[in-house]
């Protein structure tokens, strides 16, 4: 716990206790003897370092984890576990009926260990190393970081000079958790467990790594911010396509082979705890804010900004949708509170780091609106049993996200817009925002179909009528969720 | 000796509990229900649905009393249970052919 | 998500990422050629304003928002809306009734969403902005940062040198919205829905603004730490008075101008789950530590000393207060350990940054005891329906602790004690404070007043009386909480 | 709330926002006018000063809370309650039965209290002091900082250079909180709450503040990394030893002396609501991030290291363990995957700021296995009545923590290995890990004999057996957890 | 008037209730219970111990009934809540002495 | 057949069905309800109101038996369920027109 100042003050030098601690700069005393020229010179370029730590650009020689970057991304990593684990799970949990809230928490602790076996073994390198192609974009990365090999404390100046490389790659594993746990919403109360952690498996490797590739990876083929040679310069700031697109697209196939719940239409499904997800609805708002403003890889301006389109977003849908419904059916529910503010995320999500004040107020009434009208009519007039609407939400707001980034990203507000992407800012950046898009449903829906029909025709995907109806509960965990009799033992 | 028992609105339960205490009722027992009947469901949206739940909360009034004060604590109940609006719920009565208090072993009335 | 580093290093330039961009600093390069005398007095100029960013203080040229600041305050902001949802309702929603939960979770959704739009529209504006009046004080702001106009991630140094102005705006909007969410509590069970937002719209508008605008506004008329001509030279670190009384001192006189819940006195109005007020009770703690050591704006030893406050006061109190119910009825109890941990939290509120950890313990003892007394005798006696104690704990806490800081606060602690209350610092503070105390209930109390009975006059106050019985749940929100039946759906 | 920045402008004098306010270095101007050499190195010195925040080593002159590593340890102060309140409290609730909900819930709020008291009054002192003997080493600190003397928010550099005492006392204090509360596990259910209070109170002074003096200290009898005369060469990183051993051992001998629940193993004492601790699950991992990473007491590399093993080890246990009950018994169960994470997050404990992620791996797998197998084969076997399993993970796993760390300690992952320990580590550390493995069970288990044995004999453990099966929350604290009937009130 | 009161797997509540209602019976309450019976219990499992819980979850159906719709009512609960396997439940049947409508008062077949 | 009720102390559930089962009980039916009676409500005190809570938790326990069994099952109920302190309960017996078993259909004697 104590783990180092008294011993390197004892010991006389003042050594890194940055892990790798390779001394980063020569001890102060030895710049005295230098020329005085040579020597301003060196001190200019030690403070220009200092400097860029405040400014989070690449430094020269100190190469450390900064302090405050640092501290910003492990918070944001706990806060985006705190989303799915236990916001997620509490927010779906809620809405299903009493006999299946365990087999959506089961869900979301399954998605958790299952991604982050792969995540470790193969995913993070196939997502942020670059495939070394000629062509200077690919839809895969390398295998130089499997199993972590070499993912240390030290920075990876390609992905963020001043947070640990290794706090990077835990960060973006939560990301690559929560994105199938998304999908549990659309299937809920009437999928196998084996099949959903069998189709989890598949879909990481053939959607989830190739996605996030494509628009994080340096040499990505849709990273349009980062990498100056890809043929879809799109933008995303925390994950419009690669989260909630690809989930919420592959929710909706995957809902749609399943087939709808038994009594689906007939019998009242209702939420068995909407205090549960309205606690949910806390969490992931709280989360979000690891996810969004995280997702500037640093405790900086841009940051601040995606914190604040974030809130903005959140809490306009949050107003908005529950407006509409007062206008239109006579009561606000507390539904409509919970899926406003969880719409505002979504949309918001591949905006926050590139929108003003204002755009992220325009983001939010659009969030409240777009969502709300495909989660009622579009649903009620396809009578597609999307349980929890992951696809209205998620899959209808990512769209939604993602086109408006298109149009109200700007430059004065992030100024990386700037690099490759000066030309189209303003102008036709919506325009490549469509063809990602396309991409992006092109991989959902692709690896979805392959996978739900395989597993289908293999083990099969739901549980007999019967057992369904008794709750998976007891069928895949041999639970109940609640023992509340007074007798009870 | 008869078990009256009654359906009602929750909200009615305490009325009646005082009611049927003064009409010389010396326990009740309660319990949570749901009801259907003429009333009809209420309607309950959730975001893309909108259902009919058709059972709604009641509440089960039980008292085991003895044959001469069955029409007082009927009356009673009428009286803390009625809004007068649908739903209002029923009283229905039924004989005992025993009862008995389990702390004593008594019998019959001495039980109630 | 990846947003700059390869970009920054490929371009040669470091360039700031920080949004607004102005590149603070010459190129480390461009420091040699000059004269030795005038680099190194750049050069000192430069690590001067590093030292500043260390110490929190304001730097001459590098404008930046300071990553361990920002990361602070981004923490906190998230923190203290960790505070309202879902920690107010549940704290909240686990002391009504079960037909009541909803509606209260409502009621913290819903004041979050309007204070949200009134925020962005004028209120940070009208709070953080100063009149520009002759006199150097006023009763409120400017419009000059009406919808944002200007609130970018750059500081704004009124407030503080290293926080961007943009997430300063967020986190004060934070306490924009617990802060009616609180008066929640006394008038539970029993409000429209529609009545509570209107009264809240008119309520920020009329006490919460220009009390936090004279408390903390740079001009503000009783802002005796920032404002050398305040006239009233009071001090409030967190939201003794702003937040605390003026929500407690309104819950007040709103309940008793509702009148009592039907069944008040006669019926036992239990809690329907003291676990929810728990959970909620430790998350209350968890954030308030944003609320406390978030309003020093820094990560900095004032901070860091309003931490300590805030925890020594909160556990001192939780135990004192379910002591006295040991000793006074023989058990101590659950619902005893959460309202002595909040009545801590509230009672240090105002001092938390200005007090020693001796002063902290004593903070703890008194709050363990008054609002004890208040939420238990004085309500006996007056017979009043605070439903969920917001007079006993926030309005009888908040004034507690308005005048302890009066006593309490040591400029040995918090050195900006000196600046303009040199002389009376361990003085005639309290005096100062009893006056803000007066002001701040004639602000809430009048407009309290006016607005209730306007409502009451216009849309009516109150559901009728059978609707009451049958709950606001299913009334305003056409929902229940809980839908628990294994025959459900 | 505002703090200062305007202040110091106005007043022209960048004095530091620093509470102790002592101006750590010369005003910029005054460097010029020196010598340019003297001037060259008075400024390379504070250069070496800045680096030494990035780098978290000791400062020259620079004295002041960094605000990277204090915004860090005050979130992981914040994490480390929010692990207690309401994390365990919802984790170990949801276990027991509705009847004794409360009683868990005010034993974990009674441990808040009554720890705060104690550290306060001279716990803190007497852990994080030297005792000054001559030998070098001790169990027990001096009363140096009893009521929190002295404790202010200047870095104490024994401890940590950069971060505030007064944070690191509250930091350290979350942990003396959660020790004891972990104990309630294996006595929930049966023991009176006085009795339990008064165990605490004792066992507090007996077990725990010689333990984290003896593994923490700096002059420590078994700081292995910290104290250069230890004895015993020990390593324990976040508490492997003091917190979950400690905890877990004496939970099983009061366990036993305490005797069974009344019907254990005749009828079944189902989890009231699997919901809550799941929901505590997720708490708990997020909160361990401040326990693990915060124990490095920076925002550094050995911090990155400790976040990274704890999310590696947590989700790979939380995938081990319901494996093996899906191979062993046909199901994986919602209780499977909690146990599991908090078995892989116990484990890692001690181990976490020294493994490489290959060894956070394998302690994960361990920790799916062993404590799985402690749970159910050991426990069925001696037929204990260990009633939430404290003993089964976290005396079993800390234990089994404690030894792994021997193996898998690693200088090139934490070179402050290389200071006192570079002779042993990778070879003999595991039997100074042995060692300290007996002493600590020594410790825990004489401690908590005495005790248990004189509280039987001054005021009884256990109610009648009737209140017992009537339930603590009545007889305890006069409430129920739920009052869910419509007709409420 | 009769009293058929059914204890019927959950998941058949809805059933139920419909071919009930298709069979005349105007009304229904019902309630949660939990069973004992032939059926044994179903085996939970936590960590350590595999408990056989005795009691399963059913429903208690209860409908007051005209004397000439009982044999319907009863049939139409047997179809709804058969599903052929070990726990389907029970029926019995009991003679009431009076039924009353709170809302009106009517007494007898019309409190119905 | 007969229909035995009984509102138990809740903690007694487990013995009294395991006297019940004895006895030559085959199954029971069990619920919660919350009783009122003799014993008076537990007080509870909530921050600044004390409150008598009239209704304490009660679980009911009903068994269809056959007549032969009914007086060995109400002394199995008896020993089962008494602590001898106030609240110990009642026990109702009802006469039972049919009992069916809806699995098979069976009615009366072999329906138990
Ligand atoms: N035939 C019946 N059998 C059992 N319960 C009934 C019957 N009819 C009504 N109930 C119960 O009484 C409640 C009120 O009945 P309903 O028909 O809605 O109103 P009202 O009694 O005012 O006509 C129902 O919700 C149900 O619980
Ligand atoms: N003798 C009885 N008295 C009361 N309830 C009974 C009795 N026998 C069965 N039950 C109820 O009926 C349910 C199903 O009975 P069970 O014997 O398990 O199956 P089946 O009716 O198919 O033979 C039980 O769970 C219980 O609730
Ligand atoms: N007349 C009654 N009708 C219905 N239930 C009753 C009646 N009297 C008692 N009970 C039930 O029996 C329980 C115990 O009765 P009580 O009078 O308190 O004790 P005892 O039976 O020992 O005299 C009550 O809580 C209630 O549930």
């Amino acid at each position: 716990m104590l783990f180092g100042a008294s011993l390197l003050m004892a010991s006389g030098f003042a050594g890194s206790a940055f892990a790798e601690g390779k001394p980063a700069e020569p001890p102060a005393a030895a710049a005295v003897p230098a020329a005085p020229a040579q020597a301003t010179a060196d001190l200019a370029a030690r403070v220009a370092d200092l400097e860029a730590y405040v400014n989070n650009t690449a430094p020269k020689s100190l190469s450390a984890p900064g302090p405050g970057h640092n501290a910003w991304m492990m918070t944001s990593t706990a806060l985006v576990l705190f989303m799915t684990l236990p916001g997620l799970a509490l927010f779906y949990g809620g809405l299903v009926r009493r006999k299946n809230i365990l087999s959506v928490v089961a869900q979301c602790f399954g998605a958790a260990g299952l991604v982050t076996i792969l995540w470790w073994a193969f995913g993070y390198s196939a997502v942020f190393t670059s495939s070394g192609s000629a062509s200077g974009y690919s839809v895969l990365g390398s295998l130089k970081h499997a199993f972590f090999l070499g993912v240390t404390s030290a920075p990876n100046p390609d992905y963020s000079p001043w947070v640990s490389q290794s706090v990077f790659a835990m960060y973006q594993m939560m990301f690559a958790i929560i994105t199938p746990a998304l999908i549990v919403g659309a299937i809920a109360e009437r999928m196998k467990y084996s099949a959903l952690m069998a189709f989890i498996l598949g879909w990481m490797v053939l959607v989830y790594f190739p996605l996030a590739h494509m628009v994080w990876g340096s040499d990505g083929l849709m990273n349009g911010l980062g990498n100056a040679k890809a043929p879809i310069k799109a933008i995303d700031f925390a994950g419009g396509t690669v989260v909630h697109m690809s989930s919420g697209w592959s929710a909706l196939l995957l809902a749609l082979i399943l087939g709808p719940r038994k009594g689906f239409g007939r019998r009242p499904f209702l939420p068995h705890s909407m205090v549960l997800t309205a606690t949910g609805t806390g969490m992931l708002w709280v989360g979000w804010y690891g996810f969004n403003a995280g997702s500037a890889v640093a405790a900086d301006g841009i940051a601040a900004g995606a914190f604040v389109a974030t809130t903005l977003a959140a809490a306009v849908a949050g107003a908005v949708w529950p407006l509409i419904e007062w206008i239109a059916r006579g009561k606000p529910t507390v539904l409509g509170f919970c899926s406003g503010v969880v719409a505002g995320l979504v949309v918001v999500t591949p905006a926050a780091g590139f929108v003003s004040t204002t755009g992220a107020v325009i983001v939010g009434v659009l969030a409240g609106v777009v969502p709300y009208l495909a989660c009622t009519k579009l649903k009620q007039m396809l009578k597609y049993d999307d349980a929890l609407d992951t696809f209205g939400v998620h899959g209808v707001g990512g769209t939604l996200g993602a086109l408006l980034t298109g149009f109200l990203a700007s430059a004065e507000v992030n100024g990386n817009l700037n690099n490759n992407l000066a030309q189209i800012v303003g102008k036709s950046l919506w325009l490549e925002q469509l063809k990602a898009i396309g991409l992006t449903m092109t991989f959902a829906l692709a690896g979805t179909a392959a996978l739900a029909y395989l597993l289908k025709a293999v083990i099969g995907l739901r549980p007999d009528a019967d057992h369904e109806e008794q709750g998976l509960d007891v069928l895949d965990h041999g639970e109940s969720g609640y023992h509340m009799d007074e007798a009870a033992g | 000796m008869k078990k009256i028992e009654a359906i009602i609105k929750p909200f009615k339960t305490d009325d009646v509990k005082q009611r049927v205490y003064a009409a010389g009722g010396k326990g009740m027992t309660v319990s949570e229900v749901k009801g259907f009947g003429r009333t009809g469901g209420k309607r309950e949206v959730y975001r893309g649905s909108s259902y009919v739940v058709d059972f709604v909360p009641k509440v089960r009034v039980q008292c085991f009393v003895d044959d001469d004060i069955v029409s007082q604590v009927i009356d009673a109940i009428l009286a803390g249970a009625r809004t007068g609006e649908i739903g209002d719920g029923k009283i229905v009565v039924t004989s005992l052919d025993e009862v008995i208090r389990i702390r004593t072993g008594e019998r019959g009335r001495d039980a109630l």
